[in-house]
Formats: C-alpha cells, structure tokens, sequence
C-alpha cells in the first residue's frame, strides 16, 4: 500500500518540480529545480527497481547536468528578460 | 574561475578520495552489483568536478591540459573496441564474449548464480575501458567549459 | 494496481518540456525544456520494464523472485549519456551564441530569409 | 559487354536512350559547323564590326553592363509577391517556431492516421 | 496578450496530449508487461553466458555491447565536439 | 583468398567499426604530421568504400546479410531475437554507397579547402564520426541501434556546422539544427519505447513480424514519420536544412546531404518495412501524406529558391525541392500499395516510381554535392557568396565553370545528364496516379533550371570584374574530388540503364519484398 502511494506521489512530485524548473525567471533556481527533477527521477527509477539507472541519473543528471548548466548560466546571464 | 574559501577546499579535499574510491569500487565491481562503466566513471567526474569548482579552473589549468584529457578519452575508446575487435579474433564474431569459460582473467565460470570478481570474460575489461572514457569525457566536459568562461571573464 | 500515473507522468513531462521549447524566449530555458523530455522519455523506458513486486535483475544477494526487465534499463543508460552529451553540445554553442549577441534571446536568431 | 551498355533504358511507357539523343546532338552539330561554312568571310578583327550596336548609343562600362543577381526574373517576383511574402513570413528563422511546425504536422498526421 | 502562433501551438499541443494520453492508457497496464520474451530469456540465461550476476551490465556490455560502443562515440563526439567549439582560433 | 573471405564475412561489422576505430586514431595520428593524418582519413575512407562495394557485390548476388554482434548463434527460430544485429539488404547497401560516395569526395576536398583553419584533428574525427553514423543508420535492423546512430549523426553534424565558430550564422544554425534533430530524436526514442513496451522486442524484422497496427501502433507510426521526415528536411519541417547547409563548410555540407537521405531512409524503412506487413491497413492516407509533402516540398524549395541570393542559400533549397522528387515517387508507389483493391501486378507504374524515387536519392545527393562543392570552390577562390557581387568568374575558373555546368544540367533534370532519367521514370509514373501531381512535378523542374541559369548568369557569365582579377583556379584536390563526383553524373546519365538493371532495381525490390527482409526469421 505504501508503495503505491510512493507510486502515485513521486510521479506528480517530478512533474511539479519540472513545472517550477520552467516558470521560474531565475535561471539559477532553475536550474536547481532541474537537479531536484532529477533527484527525484532517481529515486523513482530506484523504486522501480532499477538501482543502476538510479545511479547514473543521480550522477549524471543531478550532478553533471547542473554543473554544466550552472556554468553555462554563469557564461552568461543570471536572470530571464522580461519579453 | 578563482577557487573558493579554505574550508570549502578542505572540504572538498577530505571527501574527495572517498568519492573516488566509491566510483572506483562501481568500476570494478559493474558486473556484480550495480553499477559499471559509466556509472562509476560519472561518480568520478563528478568528484573531479568538486575539486574543480572548490580550487577553481586556474589552479586546475595548471595541473591538466585538456590535451591530455582528450589523449585518455581517445586510449579508452580504443580500448573498448579493441576488446571488440579481438571478438573477431578469437571468437569470430564482433563483440564476442571470448574470454567465458577460459583460463585467462575474467575467464572463471560461475556456478549457478555466484558470479564472483574472477568471472564475466569481457565485461570487466570493456567497463574499465568506458570508466576511464567517461571519466576524461565528462570531466573533460566540465574542464573545458569551466576554462572558456574564465578565459572570457579575464578578457571581459 | 495504479491506474498508469507514471505513464500519464511521462506524458506531462514531455508536454511540459515542448511547451517550454515552443513558448520561452530564453535560450537556456530550452534547453532544460528539451532535458525535461529526455527525463520523461527515460522514465516511460524504465517504467515499461517495471514487473509488480518484483526485485532488481541482480544476482547478488537476490531475495529471488520475479525480476525487473533489465533491457529497458540498458536503454535507459544509453539515452542518459547520449542526453548529458547533446545538452553540454548545446551549452557550448549557446556561450558562444551569448558572446557574439550579448543577450540570450531566442528571437535574436533571425534567418536569413526576413 | 558492350550491348550491356547500349541498351535501351525502358521507363514502362516508353523508352530514352542518351547514347543515341548524344549522336543526334553531334549530327546537328556538324550539320551546323557545314551551314556556317557557307557564310560571309569577309569579317575582320579590330575593325568597327566588333563593336556592339547599341542604336547608336554610348556602350556602359563593363562593370554596369553585368545584371545583378536580385534583379533577375524581376517580373516574376513582382507578380508572385503575395506568395512570396507569405512563405517568407513563415521562415522565420527562430527555434521555437521550427519545433512548433514540427508539432504542428505530428498533430495533422496524428489525426490523419489515428482517426481514420 | 496571445497571438495567433500562441493559438495554434497550445491546440496541436493539447491534440498531441489527447493522443499520447489515449496511446498510453491502452499500453500495457503498470507493471505487468503481456510480452516477456526478450527479457525473459535474458533473465533466464545471463549468468550462464555471460558469468555476470548484474543482468544490467550484461545487456550493456555483452547482449548490446554495440549500442554501448555506440553510446561511447556519442560522447566521444560530444567532447570533441565541445573542445573544436572552444578552440583557439588563428589570430 | 581466405584472407578475403573472412574479412568479407565480418564487412558489416567492419563497414562500422573501422571508420570509427579510425575517428578515434585521428586525434592520435594528427599530433604527429598534419599531412599524414589526411593520407590517413582519405585511406580509411576508401577502404570502407572498397569494403561496401564487395558486399554490394555478395548482396546483389545472393540476398541480404544478417551478421549478429556477440554470437555466432543468434537465437533465431526460438521465439526471440536478443543481440544487435545488422540486417543488410539491397536498399541498405544502395545508401551505403551514398554515404561513403559523399564521404569519400568531401574528405579530399577538405584536404585543400580547409588547410588554413585551426581545429584539423577534431574536424576529420568528427568528419569520420558523421560518416560512422550515416552507415550505421542505413545498416542496422534494429530500432534502438538506429537511435543510437541518429544521434551520433546529430552531434556530429551539429559540431561541423558550427565550424566557423567566429561565425555568429554559423554558431546560430548549429544550435538550431541540434535543438531540432534532438527533438526529433526524442520522439524516435519515444515511438521504439511504444513498440518495445507491446511487443518486448526491438529487431526490426521481429517487430515487422509481430505488428497488429493497434491504436498504439499507429501512434508509435506517425511519431517516427514526422521526426525522421524532420530529419530529412520535408516541408514545413525543413526551415533548419538551409540555415545548416549554407553555413557550414562546403565539404560539410556536401556529406550533410548523406544525413538527410538517411532520415529519408528512415522514412522508407518504417513505412515499407517496419510496417510492411500491414501496409494495407495503414488506409490511403500515408501514401497521400508522402505525396502531398512531396509536392509541397518542391514548390516551396523551388519559390524559395528563386529569391534567394547567397550562392549557398539559393543550392540548399533547391536541394530541398530534388527530395519532393523523392518523396513524391515513393508516395506515389506507397499509395498504390496500400490499396487492397490495386495489386502491384495491375499497377506497374508503382514500381517505377519507386525506381525513380531511390534512383533519385543517388541522383540528388550526387548533383547537390557537386554543385555545394563548386560554391565552395567560388567561396575558395573570392571569398565571396553574394550573388549579387560575383561575376564573370569563368573566364578565371574554366574547370569550375565546366562542373558547374554539369551540376546545374544534371539537377535541373536535362537530357542526358542524370537528374533526367529519374525524373522521367517519375514524371511517367505519377502521371498515371493523377496527371497534376506529374505537371507540378516538371513545373519545378523547370523553375530549377530557371533558378541554377540564374546562378551562372550572374556568378560565372559577364564581363570580367576588377575585384576578382587575381582569381586563380582552385588547388587539385579540390577539383579532384569534384572530378570525382562529375564523373559519377556522367557514367549515371549515360548508362541509366545499366544503374538501374544493377543497384536501384534490387533496392527497390528489397524495400517492397517485406518477406525477403524478414526471411531468416520466418523460414529459418
């Protein structure tokens, strides 16, 4: 029973997190919110009995994703302009 | 990129052989536990990338070039076909897993469900070959982004 | 048995990663947009390999049992690596992009057409 | 060997041979080179005959003479220009919209293919 | 204020949810697959052929060690594709 | 000889696994000499290309190949295909050619064209990379294999583009045509994930085997059409191929042609193979959705052409209106197909238009190549691509002129030079199905011609023009690898017949003989 509960909360809990990774204007933050998608895909893949994707995605997706997003974002520019 | 305040550098310094140890242990143990390859080599680029933000790109510019970088992905991709090539040669097809149920390392024979260390023939050759790969791939990723914008804020 | 929410998860991450690749201006916000569907793209791999109560195809200490497919979680690792491999492709490009225009605005693009 | 190559290529309606349009090419060639045989030799180099006649007007500079590349087919483009605008309306050249086409004709065949 | 791309694109995106939703509801339901030959196979025979206990890195390196030599292209393709982008240009 | 035998009954493995074991030494080899590096390229490129042609040989002779990575048993007749294997029919082989053709000529090219650039040793590594990817597209029989090699391409090809990294134009159609193809990608992933999740298998041929043509099916169709249709630029998806195409280094360009003729082979194989058995149920409405993108891709190509100015520019989006051709013959056959009330036997006329479309795919790769490598040449030579500013180049630039000639006869489909046998075969064909379809069909190719004239006008007739008059002609391995290709045109257009009696006739066999592709699964 809890299972499934972690079932059906993580699913919508990815969801938000990539909902909040897309509307926030600070591209820093979301780019945080693109870890956090990914920790939590991680630990759904987990669940899901996939402990080797689970690694990776921990690795590569929250990890060097990040860094490399973090870096790209610090090339550049910090915050999204107003249209 | 300049590096960061000293207990961020130690920080990274204490946990850093840790990381690498674990993403060494993923490597070695791939066809056992989970894990493997690129897994493991994620782990390390990964603590390569703490100590290349905590020290910053300056610091590590002076201890690797990206040449080199470049030279290990290069050995590592050629090691992982060439594992594949010698499929053709001693087990006459592309990718053959030849070293099963030899003598040579890797080449033990697992009862039934208790591989151990000792068996897999090629597999723990081919995840060494991908480790090292990823591991200059990915931090060589990083390595180099993180120099081209320190490059661009010095000319800024 | 729960009614396939992590498919219809599959289906609002890739949604959501086109709207932001079709409706944000920013160049950086596309391409997490185009991250969100490789997630979602993954996850829907891994979740059709997923078996009711079943354990994780390792051997090692395995409490036995039915096991996961171990394919689709092949896959997945490939579609990772290849995923990490385009967004630092496309990091790098959008750098340069941002040196050469000074702003990160995809309409800043123009063709060559106008 | 040689027949390998001479054979005819047959389309399903019809036929088409380049070897043999080649050899009438050639035929017409020679036949023309015979007919300027029979002309006028009493050109002369360097004299006012190679000079264009432009009724009498001054010749322009050769840089002027050379139509631009935009300006060809003019009229064409003039008369066509509610197409043309349109379709370079759509090429706008920005990523956003190359992705929104791409949606936009999985949707048409979405429907195409799923309701039908 | 919406234009009329912001129209066409939230209506071919809401065709594309319909159809994906729809697709996704009538594949198999979570966590019983009706198909298992491949797999099952796999599961059956892997530590017999390949001497590895994780089915995973068997499939990686051995029954689809291609794709994996292809995965390794792609990321060697990435880095250099990153470092030709980053390189110094000829003054 | 038993030194040939074995290396021939490993060529599939090999056609992949040399050019890449060779983009992995360039880097290595690049550090010693520059000129041994390109010796280097150019001979690996032409040992794969000797390799594709003596499997050509096996497979014109005695059927497709199957050659499984892992195993000598493959697992076939149990009930499940487990390995990766290369499943190499006529059709495969056919785009092989292609690829090396285009791969071949555009690594002699480069050797002069781009000697003064920095960055060599990761441009050749990933021009080997590209050509990996193109090879591994048209060759494997497996569907997740096939993702793995579109990418390959992408990244590849993305990276060459954005060459000219100092080049705003170029860095901006780099990133737009990676954003766009891994896209598109994606939803190729997505579909084999559909495929996979019903049928638990990922063999093309298991998968062909197995197809019900469930609602999920038709999804998991129409996902993979539309990206690899984007990948192979057909209107309204193709806005990315001239931002691409004229930005790029003219020999990326060239072997960019070879990546779009792979997605369009992507394209052939999911409709006539993948979903081969059930060709008649996916209705009419496939066929009609080929033709009709097929037409629309020429009339914008040809219109947008007409306008344009950049020499470039102007080639890539005649190069679109030549893949309308394509598409518009294999439509033409697959509406026929699809048919249940039309046999192919009633029908003929499909058959040839098929003929015409593959014979086409040569075609068109081959003219475009060797018209982007003669703007390359003008670009060499001035440094010039506006049309509006070149002039009078062929009394400088004979042998370009003469190249030049040739592509612009050969695309615009005059007798006797290649374009025109397949466009005949199609013309001839579609008139059959519906007489406008053929009228818009020679339309277009008239606007080519009227659209290539102006390119000669105003580049290469005229008076001589001050600014160009210390023009030489380009250095010999460029008009070598031009050579290369003109020669091609040549031996195509004169002998149509023998081309098409040898290569495209089996290609077109192989690509509507569902059962042949799928033998070694079904018989045994």
């Amino acid at each position: 029973m809890i299972l499934e509960a972690i079932h059906i909360i993580l699913p919508i809990l990815i969801i938000i997190s990539a909902g909040i990774a897309i509307l926030l204007k600070d591209l820093l933050a979301s780019a945080v919110a693109v870890a956090a998608m990914s920790l939590l895909l991680s630990l759904e893949f987990y669940i899901l009995q996939a402990p080797d994707v689970a690694i990776a995605e921990a690795g590569v997706g929250a990890c060097l994703t990040t860094a490399i997003l973090i870096l790209a974002i610090k090339g550049t520019k910090r915050m999204e302009e107003e249209v | 990129m300049n590096g960061m305040t000293k207990i961020v550098k130690t920080i990274a310094g204490i946990s850093f052989p840790f990381i690498v140890i674990y993403g060494l242990y993923v490597i070695a143990h791939g066809h056992l536990t989970p894990g493997g390859g690129f897994q493991g080599g994620a782990v390390v680029a990964s603590g390569l990338a703490l100590i290349l933000v905590a020290y910053g790109s300056k610091w590590a510019a002076t201890k690797i070039k990206e040449h080199d970088l470049s030279l290990l992905e290069s050995v590592g991709a050629i090691g992982f076909i060439t594992v594949a090539f010698f499929g053709i040669l001693f087990g006459g097809v592309f990718f053959s897993n030849f070293i099963v149920g030899t003598d040579l390392l890797f080449g033990g024979i697992p009862l039934a469900g208790a591989a151990d260390i000792n068996t897999g023939g090629t597999l723990p050759l081919m995840n060494f070959a991908v480790g090292l790969k990823v591991i200059a791939g990915l931090f060589g990723i990083v390595f180099i982004m993180a120099l081209a914008i320190s490059k661009k804020e010095e000319s800024a | 048995m729960i009614a396939n929410i992590p498919y219809l998860a599959v289906v609002g991450l890739i949604i959501i990663g086109l709207s932001a690749v079709i409706f944000k201006k920013n160049l950086i916000k596309i391409i997490i947009g185009i991250t969100i569907i490789q997630s979602g793209v993954n996850l829907f791999l891994i979740t059709l390999g997923y078996r009711e109560g079943s354990t994780a195809p390792i051997w090692t200490s395995s409490p036995g049992g039915v096991m996961a497919f171990p394919v689709p979680q092949a896959l997945t690792l490939t579609s990772i690596v290849i995923g990490v491999a385009v967004t630092a492709l496309m990091l790098s490009l959008v750098i340069h992009l941002y040196r050469h225009h000074g702003t990160l605005d995809v309409r800043k693009m123009g063709g060559d057409d106008q | 060997m040689l027949d390998m190559f001479l054979q005819t290529f047959d389309t399903g309606n019809g036929f088409w041979n380049p070897i043999v349009w080649i050899v009438a090419f050639v035929v017409i060639f020679l036949i023309v080179v015979i007919i300027r045989g029979f002309g006028n030799k009493n050109y002369k180099k360097g004299t006012g005959q190679t000079k264009a006649f432009l009724s009498g007007n001054q010749e322009y500079e050769k840089t002027q003479m050379h139509v631009k590349a935009s300006n060809l087919y003019w009229g064409w483009t003039e008369s066509m220009k509610w197409v043309i605008d349109g379709l370079k309306k759509m090429h706008t050249g920005n990523v956003s919209d190359y992705v929104l086409w791409f949606v936009v004709v999985m949707g048409i065949l979405l429907l195409c293919v799923g309701l039908i | 204020m919406l234009t009329k791309r912001d129209y066409a694109a939230v209506a071919f995106l809401t065709i594309i949810t319909v159809f994906l939703m729809f697709s996704m509801l009538l594949i198999h339901p979570f966590g019983s697959p009706n198909a298992s030959a491949m797999d099952q196979y796999i599961i059956d025979n892997t530590v017999e052929e390949t001497g590895a206990n994780n089915g995973v890195t068997s499939v990686v390196f051995d029954y689809r060690g291609f794709d994996t030599l292809g995965e390794a292209t792609v990321l060697f393709t990435a880095v250099a594709g990153v470092i030709m982008i980053f390189r110094r240009l000829k003054k | 000889m038993n030194f040939l035998d074995q290396l021939l009954s490993h060529a599939p493995a090999l056609l992949v696994a040399i050019p890449l074991l060779g983009a992995f030494l360039t880097p290595l080899i690049g550090r010693v000499n520059d000129k041994l590096r390109n010796i280097f390229v150019i001979g690996i490129l032409g040992f794969t290309g000797i390799l594709v042609i003596l499997l050509a040989q096996q497979i014109f002779a005695s059927g497709p190949i199957t050659y499984v990575f892992g195993s000598l048993d493959p697992y076939v007749g149990k009930e499940t295909v487990i390995r990766i294997l290369f499943e190499i029919d006529a059709l495969s082989i056919f785009m092989a050619m292609i690829a090396i053709v285009l791969s071949f000529s555009a690594a002699l090219y480069s050797w002069a064209y781009m000697e003064k650039n920095t960055g060599l040793d990761k441009y050749y590594s990933l021009l080997l990379l590209l050509t990996v990817g193109m090879l591994g597209m048209v060759l494997t029989g497996d569907m997740f294999n096939f993702f793995v090699f579109l990418e390959i391409t992408s990244i590849a090809s993305c990276a060459l583009i954005a060459f000219y990294i100092n080049k705003v134009k170029s860095v901006e159609a780099g990133f737009k045509y990676i954003v766009v193809s891994t896209i598109g990608a994606l939803f190729v992933l997505m579909a084999i994930a559909l495929l996979y999740g019903q049928y638990d298998a990922l063999n093309i041929a298991k998968l062909a085997d197995s197809i019900t043509f469930s609602f999920v099916d038709k999804i998991a169709l129409v996902l993979l059409i539309a990206a690899l249709a984007m990948k192979g630029g057909i209107v309204p998806m193709h806005m990315w191929l001239p931002d691409a195409y004229s930005r790029a280094p003219a020999s990326v360009s060239l072997i960019l042609i070879g990546t779009t003729q792979a997605g369009l082979y992507g394209v052939f194989r999911v409709l006539f193979t993948l979903y081969g058995n059930v060709i008649t149920l996916p209705t009419i409405s496939m066929g009609w959705a080929l033709v009709i993108l097929g037409l629309l891709t020429m009339l914008v190509g040809v219109i947008m052409a007409l306008i344009q100015i950049d020499f470039k520019r102007l080639i890539a989006y005649g190069a679109i209106a030549e893949l309308g051709y394509m598409f518009l013959g294999v439509g033409t056959c697959l509406t026929i197909l699809a048919n249940p009330d039309i046999t192919l036997a009633q029908a003929p006329f499909a058959f040839e238009a098929l003929k015409g479309g593959l014979f086409h795919v040569f075609n068109d790769a081959l003219d475009v190549g060797l018209l982007f490598m003669v703007a390359g040449a003008v670009y060499y030579a001035t440094k010039e691509t506006s049309l509006n500013r070149l002039g009078g180049l062929a009394r400088n630039m004979k042998y370009t002129t003469i190249f030049f000639i040739i592509g612009l006869l050969a695309i615009s489909g005059i007798p006797p030079m290649n374009g025109f046998a397949s466009k005949l075969l199609i013309y001839e064909s579609t008139y059959q199905l519906n007489p406008i379809l053929s009228i818009i069909a020679i339309l277009s190719s008239i606007m080519l011609l009227a659209i290539f004239i102006k390119v000669f006008h105003a580049a290469f007739l005229g008076p001589k023009l001050p600014q160009f008059d210390t023009v030489k002609e380009v250095p010999r391995s460029m008009l070598l690898a031009m050579g290369f290709i003109a020669a091609f045109i040549i031996i195509f257009g004169l002998f149509p017949d023998l081309i098409v009696n040898t290569i495209v006739d089996p290609a077109a066999n192989a690509l509507i003989d569902n059962a042949g592709y799928m033998r070694w699964l079904i018989g045994g």
